[in-house]
């Protein structure tokens, strides 16, 4: 067992599954590290228990008892002498209880400490932080709003629209937008409400609400000694509730005196967390380039292989390196080239409804400028437990221009069957004008899918879905 | 009986491999002839191929490891993570042997999970037919420990 | 019952490599027989889930199309590639029609290619049954022409 | 039908199988062409077939009757309509008869022109071409040789030891290495025979034989106004009786003097020879450094993905754009990283035997720095009748250590099951200290086998095949 202080380690537990397990597999091995896999008994045959060098059953297939259950885990670390632990994104890995209880086991957690994730895991508490070290924070109340009364007078200083947000929270869950002040009450109690049953903390706080942001995030990796470097940014604009659904970097709004500003910003945010390891600082940027800190999510996000490409840098690789300790490679001061990820989930593509089950065919893209990172094979089962994400597709090129026309060709052949996939959507989305425009904000989806729907009114026959296939 | 009706039946006559099949719907009649060459399914043979999962040396419950080997034997399997152990410390004596009878809610084994000590009790009352896993061995969720021939009413 | 159903049915039918099927409406009897030939199942299965691999309206030579349908049918393919034309020019008359007999070496039809007529001559003795391909139509290499009932002793 | 002068063309028929022909399909697709696919009666369910947008069959099984049925070919796209034809490598992509037939037929060959591909195609006659140049030439006669008399002449003046080449040949066919002058009237005599059988043309020509050269080529680039651009080189030495198997590029061994050099003998080669398109102009390197012509390739070859990668240059959309009349962009004038391509093919691993089958289990790697070009999918029929090539898989990373780490990443989580294929014999060439140091040559892969085979005497039972799984 490695004690506390010792950080160099040789085997590394994964605590995720699908194809981010498989991509920290991957950085594992490019290091030479061995690694533990743990899996749900829905996931005996998922590609990441089959790629590791050992697999422990760790719980039943609810995610609770399986991929969230910290003392299966931290035991399943122990019996197979895993010295430490990459979380992956979701599950445990913005817990910091969790990193606090590796820390205790003598198990390296990589990412940063347990005090910057509970930091920037308190949003009020994290924008407080901001507000101090200079960064541009969204306008809004100082700290969560107790009452009502409090609520109505830190809104009209704010202005309408605004909107509720749950301090525990995230994806969605907890957040009412008001528009005008007799709509507050009600929206304040709705969000109070959900915010205590789905996060068990009913406090909220109050933000100016943006009509037609753009969501850009600026990807930082901090060292041990300080040295915080970033990697540019990614729109992250292309939303459905939230849920981003296609990535691109570098962002085609942004400036070059934009980015160095957002990239200033997100240094600062990251130095006064005192941030170690691979982080994200998101920006709300409104029509007129002003930008405003939202939140910074201390892990590594899904869309990270973008910047991945364009800096031709291995983040999950530095992850794991600065987690040892070791010297890394500083990323190259310019991007080169734009690259764009599509997420290929497992859902209706126009209802979005999960659709697990069996990959009974499967084809996936290749050739130059395409990267896939997936769990998925022929014969593979997408279990309805977890997260929808089959594969993701990832296209670069030297412009915006031949990404997209990558994308396209990738997209274009590949077979994903026995389930619905979200290429059908994807495929629309590259060859809509406004996307193609590069002039799009974090209404594009829902806009573009009123436009879908008035276009199937007037031309019935013409908006037969395509299927998987087309 | 639709043309759909005639697609889905020719569908499954080719996937059972049938030689010949006849249905009569008020005479309730039916005849299914077999291809004897009839080989396992395409996913069956993939499942076969699929490598074993762990290296480690850890136990693992087999897919293919019934809960209940026969209506008279029970396996109990573990519900955590951890280290396996027959008894409370090296210097105590194992909480039960193979032969010795057990009652509901005795204690067969612990397992042992960051520091913690977990006892794992019986559900059944029987007699231990024998031991699935070494002392100190580590053991992963589900994986069988002790198989436990049921009292008669058990069973029955 | 309309003919599109039948032709349906036919379709399944030769999809399936069945030989033989029943089929009665009010009673709702089936009966099916499948080819003791049949290729392995998978190959099949995903046979019938690749798309068309032409969508230029050529005349595809389905992979299940035997190459003598029955004992007493012969179906000339193209051996080259090009386009299919009936006669050897627009004004003259076309070299054989259905019903016409036919005798080994007779022409039947040509294909052109590259600018040239290359005429297809007939294997076999028997009489003209169907036309498989439309005049000036392309055709690929294996692409099913028409369809000669043998003669008698061509099919014995 | 397009006029012969008339260069430009929406449809492009893809003279090909297997990888290659997936290859150019991608590239049309990326510029917007519709595809047209050729296959033989033992390819009706192939990838490539699958993935064009029409297909012809144009033969039965074996290649001379189908993927070189120039009849078949040229009606094949008569009747698509394509106004192009790609020949990928191999099959037809070298002859200039089928070139000229193309011109004649109004089709746009996509490829060097007739007299380019005939005059390099003649070995003797492109050295010639290659002296007059200034360009480097291995020392040998000039043209061929007729009699057993005169090719002693020569010998003497060339000294041992010294090779009998097939004129009209390649692939190692009517090769024979004559190390002294008593084994010389036997050896020419076999070169003649095998020279008639394989290429219908006895004529020979000697040169010196050197004993450990790299092979080294430079990928070159032709504008139809004279410019030649160039990629760098590619280090092809790991090959087994004249078949490549492994290349890398930068080579490891080759300095910025020696590459701008043999960049400038390719650019020369290249303008005395009128090249259009792209070409690969291969050499062989002495372990001093000299260089010294051998061939030139008029065509794409199975290897430009590493070009590709280093570069981030689309060679295959360039030879598009070329034939289109379009202008290119030029490529980079230096390269980034390293890259490597390992071939895959269905054989044994040791033998070479070839492993036709089906692929009853497929699962390929992905992720960071990882290019797949394959036409290979589960329930895929690899004939008997073709090359045995299955997949190449491309890593790239900021230099070779990181290449090599995340090939062996790759070929470790690959799967292939129903054939034999080559991956367990790249992984070890890729653990081996001799290919690590980058000091290698030609002869690489037979000491590699003596080694391997003397190490299975010593410790025999160690050495037993790890089978494709390893």
């Amino acid at each position: 067992m490695a004690s506390p202080t010792k950080r160099t380690f040789k085997k590394v537990l994964v605590a995720n599954r699908g194809e981010i397990a498989v991509r920290v597999i991957r950085a594992c091995r490019d290091l030479g590290l061995a690694t533990v896999a743990i899996y749900s008994t829905a996931d005996r045959n998922a590609l990441h228990v089959q790629m590791a060098d050992e697999a422990v059953c760790v719980g039943p297939p609810e995610g609770h008892a399986s991929y969230r259950n910290i003392p299966n885990i931290i035991s399943a670390a122990e019996i197979s002498q895993a010295e430490a632990i990459h979380p992956g994104y979701g599950f445990l890995s913005e817990n910091a209880h969790f990193a606090e209880i590796c820390h205790a086991a003598g198990i390296t957690f990589i990412g940063p400490s347990p005090e910057t994730i509970s930091l920037m895991g308190d949003k009020a508490r994290a924008k407080a932080l901001m507000r101090e070290a200079g960064v541009p924070v969204v306008p809004g109340s100082v700290g969560t709003i107790a009452t009502e009364a409090e609520g109505l007078d830190v809104a009209s200083e704010i202005g309408y629209p605004l909107i509720i947000k749950a301090s525990g929270g995230g994806g969605g869950r907890g957040m009412r937008i008001v528009t005008a002040p007799d709509e507050f009450s009600n929206a304040f109690q709705t969000a109070q409400t959900e915010a205590l049953q789905a996060f068990g903390n009913k406090e909220v706080y109050i933000e100016r609400f943006f009509v037609n942001p753009r969501h850009i995030e600026i990807q930082v990796l901090g060292e041990a000694d300080g040295t915080i470097h970033t990697l540019g940014e990614r729109d992250c604009s292309i939303q459905r509730r939230h849920q981003k659904l296609l990535e691109e970097a570098p962002s085609p709004f942004i400036t070059a005196a934009l980015r160095s500003a957002m990239s200033q910003a997100a240094i600062a945010a990251s130095k006064a967390a005192d941030y170690v390891n691979a982080g994200t600082v998101e920006f709300l940027v409104d029509p007129d380039e002003r930008f405003f800190f939202i939140e910074m999510n201390t892990r590594i996000q899904v869309e990270h292989p973008v910047s991945e490409s364009i800096f031709r840098y291995d983040l999950v690789k530095a992850q794991l390196l600065v987690a040892l300790g070791e010297p890394i490679s500083p990323p190259p001061p310019k991007p080169e080239g734009h690259a764009i990820e599509c997420r290929i989930n497992a859902e209706d593509p126009w209802t979005f409804t999960p659709s697990p089950g069996t990959i009974s065919r499967l084809i996936l893209p290749g050739g130059p400028g395409i990267r896939i990172d997936t769990a998925a094979y022929q014969g593979a089962v997408i279990p309805p437990h977890y997260d929808s994400l089959v594969a993701k597709v990832i296209a670069t090129g030297k412009n915006r221009e031949e990404a997209i026309a990558r994308m396209l060709r990738a997209l274009g052949e590949m077979k994903i069957e026995g389930i619905k996939t979200t290429i059908p959507f994807h495929l629309e989305v590259l060859r809509d004008p406004t996307f193609r425009s590069g002039r799009y904000s974090t209404s594009f989806v829902e806009h573009f899918m009123a436009r879908r729907e008035e276009h199937s009114e007037k031309h019935p026959e013409k908006s037969k879905d395509p299927g998987p296939e087309a | 009986m639709t043309n759909e009706d005639i697609k889905e039946i020719l569908g499954l006559v080719r996937e059972h491999n049938l030689l010949s099949f006849e249905f009569e719907q008020d005479g309730a009649r039916i005849k299914i002839s077999r291809s004897p060459l009839a080989t396992g399914s395409f996913r069956i043979a993939q499942e076969g191929e699929i490598p074993s999962p762990s290296d480690s040396g850890l136990s693992l419950p087999s897919p293919s490891v019934p809960a209940i080997r026969s209506e008279k034997v029970r396996i109990i399997t573990s519900p955590i993570v951890g280290t396996f152990y027959r008894s409370s410390s090296p210097d105590a004596s194992p909480y039960v042997e193979v032969g010795s009878p057990v009652a509901k809610g005795q204690i067969l084994c612990i397992i042992e999970a960051m520091k913690l000590m977990n006892e794992i009790e019986s559900e059944v009352e029987g007699t231990v037919r024998a031991f699935l896993v070494e002392n100190g061995q580590p053991v992963e969720y589900g994986a069988p420990l002790l198989e436990i021939d049921l009292k008669a009413e058990e069973s029955a």
